[in-house]
């Protein structure tokens, strides 16, 4: 699947679009973010990082699959 | 006819007396406007340019619930809200909220209810450059 | 240079876009920007038109006042306010207020402090006129 | 001397200026506005009532000659 990068994830991971193979076939946002963590330890060190699933904010209990548009979040500041 | 406005463009395609008249209404007394714009900084690094990028299906979506949010909360009759994508310069226009009401007290609530959920929730980034280099705005603890 | 406005004028004259541009600052990052329109009256009386008078050198000196006051009591920048005197149809502008601030939350605080202390302050009498007469605002208890 | 009319005391006295006698070289503003009030004994109906001495609010203390310029204040109601 493809992952969204926006921001300071696109400079860490670089590029804006990271391919990423699903480590179970649907597993759970929260799931997904642990292990985009421990493959780019950099993430962890940011204020805030959190996933967006089909364009809304997760709240880590979305089950996500290959055909969902996932995009990583780095802190936001807009405005 | 609806005219409210909900959208991402180039801060110099933003027109604030277009926003401000795609609110009014016969039956408010009362418009609130918010203009964030780039600032330099009076001490410390100059600020040279502020560059903003989106994930803008998502963002388009949160500014609509925060335009619902404040028809809600505070009895708006219409909200429109523009946002700056790519280069800003000092002085220019990052965002414009703009909000009626009947009664003036509720334009002031809603209109800066709407501008401090923004920066909480809508997916825009912003990068600062200084004559000495960049970085990504709120990034780093 | 100084472009701020305290001003009383025909509500056709008034231009919100030059008002807002009166108050930018590169050193602010914040504009706040209350508009009071003409509003229908939903229930009731229709209104088809509202009158401004005005003790006109007192009331540019209280406005004064309360730019000054907005200054000192917000950290404002920049406050402009213009005021709609004689006629004024359903929809038209009766005042502008503009205040720019470094940061957000001054703003909107610094012009709801101005609105509200120009309703108790300064010498503007509004008459009211309804399909079936007319009044003067507040005069009676 | 000559006491300037605003809103509604236009129509309580008539005309847009009061030609008056102050009763004393010297009084009050206070003493000026109950002297107003006691010959336009509608003024006293209204919401308030004050006077502005030389384009300022009085507050009742301020000393007035006939070459002060003095307005009647009904209730404001810009905005």
């Amino acid at each position: 699947m493809k992952i969204l990068l926006f921001g300071i994830a696109k400079d860490i991971i670089g590029g804006n679009i990271l391919d990423w193979e699903l480590s179970q076939s649907e597993q759970t946002s929260s799931q997904l973010l642990e292990e985009l963590k421990v493959k780019y330890p950099e993430l962890s060190k940011l204020r805030s990082i959190a996933l967006a699933v089909n364009g809304e904010h997760a709240d880590g209990t979305e089950k996500v699959t290959s055909n969902d548009e996932v995009a990583l979040i780095p802190p936001m500041s807009g405005g | 006819m609806d005219k409210t406005m909900i959208e991402l463009k180039e801060t110099k395609e933003i027109n604030v007396a277009e926003i401000i008249d795609s609110v009014k209404s016969d039956y408010c007394g009362a418009i609130d406007v918010f203009i964030g714009t780039v600032r330099d900084n009076p001490t410390g690094n100059k600020v040279t340019k502020l560059f903003f990028e989106s994930y803008t299906p998502m963002a388009i979506s949160e500014l609509e619930k925060i335009a619902n949010s404040v028809k809600e909360k505070y009895q708006a009759d219409k909200v429109s809200i523009v946002h700056a994508i790519g280069d800003c310069l000092v002085g220019e226009i990052a965002v414009v909220i703009a909000v009626s009401t009947p009664h003036r007290k509720a334009s002031f609530d809603g209109c800066q209810y709407a501008i401090n959920t923004l920066k909480e929730t809508v997916p825009i980034w912003k990068k600062e450059y200084f004559e000495d280099g960049s970085h990504w705005v709120f990034s780093h603890p």
